[in-house]
């Protein structure tokens, strides 16, 4: 039964089993040294640019974990921007194809090698392409939420982006369509809020205390979280996606987090090293716990960069595209609606 | 006979019951409006939007994602402009994702000139919308034309847009162009499927029995044959194309009429065959001559049939000018209209190296 | 001394002078008739299109008696939208301007016949050219606050619009860009909240409580106000301006009024019944306060009514622009910002 | 020798010293970055706008109509696509009061491609931006073409856009196309005015003395004369015509290279005094070539040259298709390059009826 506008409850850490926590270290881990791996491609001329999301491990993976993965309008739909690499890893994503698609060969699963790293698209997993111009997701994400608002069952839709980006008249345009009163929309509205978009420090741009505080202003329940503890980020998600699936109406999550190599690779793509690594303190967290033992992580460590190096070597020898595909695909005469695959 | 706008409302009803549209939406399609041009009256999956053509155009785009068939109407092409870069981004699912997914949607547009529509609401799209790869472009000239494009739009897989010429709305099928099944008789038409003015909280529509007609996108209609010269047009300025042509047949002149109809993709053969029947073409539109479709035409034709000219090919089209001013004497001269283009005609079918 | 985020307080009713009642009084009167001779001339075939703002003179007037008319940065920019005719009668308009421009005549001031009804435009006021695309305005507004800010003084800026048309980015924009910490900006953002959009009513579409809501999540100072009473509208209005002008810093104001003639002649332009009409309000107030009489109020009527058909009878006979004119004033060969007149 | 992106903020720097420039604003314009492609750095009245593209447009002309001259940048004019209803409005504020507001304002934008953008950083801005009247529009090919027509578009009264070609940022003056007063040196002129990397609160640019220097809006340049052939084309494309025409001497092929520049108003005197020379002429850029400035550059040719033509005037631009691919393959398929431009222009010189 529907419960109104309940507040939105969040499970105790405890409620985390250690083969949870376990679990999501290895996948944060993974995407960091994914993450580490492209822009040493980047750095080594593998690949013309790299954007990604070092710093977001947190959050990614729980998102990752958390999503109903799928097909279609009783599974979660994915309207991602191009820092979710850690969330595609956790849903099951093989880490060679973002080398792929770094490298740009024609193996590329999401864009046959046309479109920049970090830019996911995989229809079996209702992960619609990344764009790049920015904020238009959130235009978006109404329309497969109003889809699924009519399919009824558990599917929501979800929507990421950053802090910056909510200038854009595209964030407003999600509250407004997510909140109507003839018919609200089972979506997650997601701000990773690093605080900055690209060399620009919030402070002096936004005015709002709190940026979810404009989903508060269209009784949209909402949340300001620390994106940078993985057990809060799998928590608050687990609480906001029930709250979503349950109730088919929106709710905004706010995830404050670090950004550990500036914006892209247009900006030196260099460590930073006055931001908090969710990484780092949960591995102090996991030993301290005795969770695990820092030469298990080590050796985990060891066992990825391998895995990473071994698959970069492999995407080397890929071939490219060629140039008289640019014509493929511009338009379709695959009806997916009638049921055509 | 029906009018434009009721075609559409047919075509709609017949894409809801059987062609699995789900969703017809934007600014007043709704109840009680149905539509600002009355085309989503009666209707069974319509419903009113925020007033926010990005979040139209986004939603579109959004359930054709997730498999579903909408129609979505932004109440004048004038208002699209703040989106455009969401229509490029429609046009580009299938070729970005590199053909893993599809977008087909259907977005419906009133364009053109023709009721006082003034500066802002008499704006062409057929240029803008013919630089963005990736759509299927329509535009009707006749009630049943308006009738089996949209639905071809609609079971579509890509993204179409479907331009409805403001000025032809209330324009009637001529004898011969009805769509199968419509009542002979206007009043009887109305009677079924008009909402009544004032409350209409209980009226029901009755349908009469139409059937799935689909125009083919991308093939032209030949209005009206003639040896002496092609011209080629679409919308607003194609009957009175036709109007002209006709009045020149007393001046010896016998005018070949193209009815393009579809403008992405374009029936290509049909205007070279007629051009090399010919060797002269005037293309006639009404959108801003700058950067202009008709000139993408033009160069087409001078590429291939360059040799085959027995004239400088031309384009008519509206005055590079920021709109359409409010007052008859401004709109007159903004845009072709028949005596413009009757001596445009002219001139070229006898125009003389 | 700035006083920071004091709440703003507006005067009490007793301090309205009968003076400036029975100003008021006359100018809602006046702006009413005025609509009602545009739509007769509509139904008349003197115009192709109408719309305007009957229903909304109770505020629309004390904004125009409020604003500080004249031209350049020291003075207020007033970025309008279609319903401001009462606005720019009290700011001194001749009401025979208005019916110009709904004739298309050469002699229109606004437009030269080239745009609807309700555009109005005159720098000499700092009135910027009404935009038929809705919301825009929004968008712009915050650059002539930008140079009122930078210039000192107390000319703010003011953009006005409907309830509908907030759903539009623009809306969004404008919040964020008067509120930025960096360079908060001396802008009145007012709404007009009539709850339609055309043929739609509000509460199938906006999930905010108040639309002034939306200000507040920016740290924004907002209020709600009745605005088909003029003396309520007459002292919020002051104490908000009062505020921007010492303050430089953004107001919104959401005023809740009525539609009286529909949304425009594309919808009949009839007179609408069910809906409050703030002159006849008034009109109570003014007879049970003794401000006016009953007889002084219908010769006014009286006065007014000829005054408008003797202009009606004139714009009648008045050159209509020809077709040659539309190429003039595509460019401008004058520099405005060097001085040049 | 200064780049065009020095060349830019040398002027920009002339702008708001002399010229009365208040606003140099846009996403990252300000400290510490100072643009996306460093143009901005050292200036004095930058600032960072919040992530909005219809808030800087908005912001612009709001600016001009309070008597302003600022200079707004749009990062990538691949960003601008939702601010086309804006950029509409800014270029007829003029004539919709009949003439009684300006709106002076520089918009400036990267474009096209050359930088391996991908799809969405490889856009070109001609097509669209030459189908907004009222705006003039400026397109530089080398650094001192950058300094002089960014000044002559931030003096006019009107709203102008401002194109910078992305692949030519980092390109330098060649000898005798120097900025007067520019140092002769290039790392005199870096250590001058390039910001340094790491901490640069504390560092302050030293401008060199150079002029008010403007280049007229709607004068074209002769790159190199030649008998055989006409070549029109600007931005990134310009440079590689000039190359491959360099190519063709060997083949005993001249070839007149014009560097159009301004796109609006455009030099159709120069063009026309050309074509009448050589009677060949083909038109290059990088825009897709559907509806395209080139096709209304070819149109008037036809218009007014029919018959002094000596083979069809030709149009060398983008493929139809929906943004430009990463790899190297695709972008070099997707745009003109120095092989297909010297392929096309031999074509047309040696081609015979
Ligand atoms: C529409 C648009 N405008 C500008 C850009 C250029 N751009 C890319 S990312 C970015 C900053 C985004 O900041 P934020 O939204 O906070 O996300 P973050 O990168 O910090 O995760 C900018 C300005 C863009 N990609 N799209
Ligand atoms: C960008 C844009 N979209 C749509 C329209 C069509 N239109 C004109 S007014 C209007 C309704 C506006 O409602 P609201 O903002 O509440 O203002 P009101 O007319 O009620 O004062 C609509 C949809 C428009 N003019 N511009
Ligand atoms: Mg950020
Ligand atoms: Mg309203």
């Amino acid at each position: 039964m529907s419960s109104g506008l309940r507040p939105v409850r969040s499970a105790t850490e405890a409620d985390l089993s250690a083969e949870l926590l376990v679990r999501m270290h290895g996948l944060m881990l993974k995407a960091r040294l994914l993450e580490e791996r492209l822009i040493q491609m980047y750095k080594q001329g593998d690949g013309y640019f790299w954007i990604g999301g070092p710093g977001e491990e947190a959050f990614n993976v729980p998102l990752g974990l958390l999503i109903d993965k799928g097909s279609g309008p009783q599974h979660d739909y994915c309207h991602f921007h191009y820092r979710n690499s850690g969330t595609l890893l956790a849903m099951g994503a093989e880490p060679i194809d973002a080398l792929r698609q770094m490298k740009n060969t024609a193996t590329d699963p999401y864009s046959g090698g046309r479109n920049f790293v970090g830019h996911y698209s995989r229809r079996e997993w209702n992960v619609v392409p990344v764009s790049s111009p920015i904020e238009v997701q959130y235009s978006i994400a109404p329309g497969t939420a109003l889809a699924q608002k009519r399919a009824g069952g558990r599917g929501i839709s979800i929507v990421t982006g950053g802090d910056a980006g909510t200038a854009e008249g595209d964030f407003a345009t999600c509250l407004v369509w997510a909140s109507r009163p003839a018919n609200p929309l089972p979506l997650l509205i997601i701000v990773t809020n690093n605080h900055y978009g690209i060399s620009t420090r919030s402070e002096g741009q936004h005015g709002e205390t709190r940026i979810s505080d404009r989903a508060r202003a269209f009784n949209i329940e909402s949340k300001t979280i620390d994106g940078n503890d993985p057990g809060v980020s799998y928590r608050e998600l687990a609480a906001a996606m029930d709250y979503v699936r349950t109730e088919r109406k929106p709710f905004m999550l706010e995830a404050v987090l670090s950004r550990l190599h500036g914006h892209s690779s247009a900006s030196g793509a260099n460590a930073v090293l006055d931001e908090a690594d969710c990484l780092k303190g949960f591995e102090r967290t996991m030993e301290e716990r005795k969770l695990m033992t820092r030469a298990q992580m080590d050796t985990l460590r060891a066992e990825f960069t391998l895995e990473l190096q071994e698959a970069h070597k492999k995407v080397r020898d890929e071939p490219q595209p060629t140039g008289d595909t640019i014509f493929d695909h511009v338009f379709s005469e695959r009806d997916l609606v009638r049921g055509d695959q | 006979m029906s009018t434009m706008v009721q075609a559409i409302r047919l075509a709609l009803h017949v894409a809801e019951e059987r062609l699995g549209v789900t969703d017809i939406f934007g600014e007043d399609v709704g109840p009680p409006l149905g539509g600002a041009f009355t085309a989503t009256q009666g209707l069974k999956t319509t419903w009113n939007s925020p007033l926010d053509e990005r979040g139209i155009v986004g939603a579109a785009i959004g359930l054709a994602l997730a498999g579903q068939r909408s129609v979505a109407e932004v109440q004048f092409c004038d208002y699209i402009f703040n989106s455009i870069d969401l229509l490029k981004q429609g046009g580009m699912i299938h070729w970005a994702s590199n053909g893993d997914w599809n977008c087909p949607m259907t977005i419906m547009m009133p364009v053109g000139s023709g009721i006082r529509g003034s500066i802002y609401h008499s704006h062409s799209f057929d240029a803008i919308a013919t630089h963005i790869p990736g759509f299927k472009i329509a535009i009707p000239s006749t009630p049943r034309e308006a009738y089996g494009l949209l639905l071809s739009c609609i079971v579509d897989p890509n993204p179409c847009l479907f331009l409805v010429p403001k000025a032809l709305m209330r324009v009637r099928s001529q004898p011969g162009e009805e769509i199968p099944g419509e009542p002979g008789d206007d009043k009887a038409l109305s009677r079924l499927i008009d909402a009544p003015l004032g409350d209409r909280s209980k009226w029901q529509p009755q349908w009469p029995d139409t059937p799935d007609l689909f125009i083919k996108l991308g093939e032209a209609r030949t209005v009206r044959p003639g040896r002496d010269l092609t011209v080629v047009s679409y919308g607003r300025t194609l009957p009175v194309c036709t109007r002209a042509a006709e009045e020149l047949v007393s001046e010896g002149v016998e005018v070949e009429v193209i009815d393009l109809r579809s403008l992405w993709p374009y029936d290509w053969a049909a205007v070279k065959a007629s051009v090399q029947r010919t060797g002269r073409v005037l293309f006639v539109n009404e959108d801003t001559e700058v950067t202009n479709f008709g000139e993408h035409l033009l160069r087409r034709t001078v590429d291939e049939l360059f040799y085959e000219l027995l004239a400088p090919p031309k384009l008519l089209a509206g005055a590079h000018i920021p709109g359409i001013g409010l007052a008859d004497n401004l709109e007159m001269a903004s845009v072709p209209q028949l005596a413009s283009i009757r001596t445009a005609m002219l001139d070229l079918a006898r125009s003389q190296p």
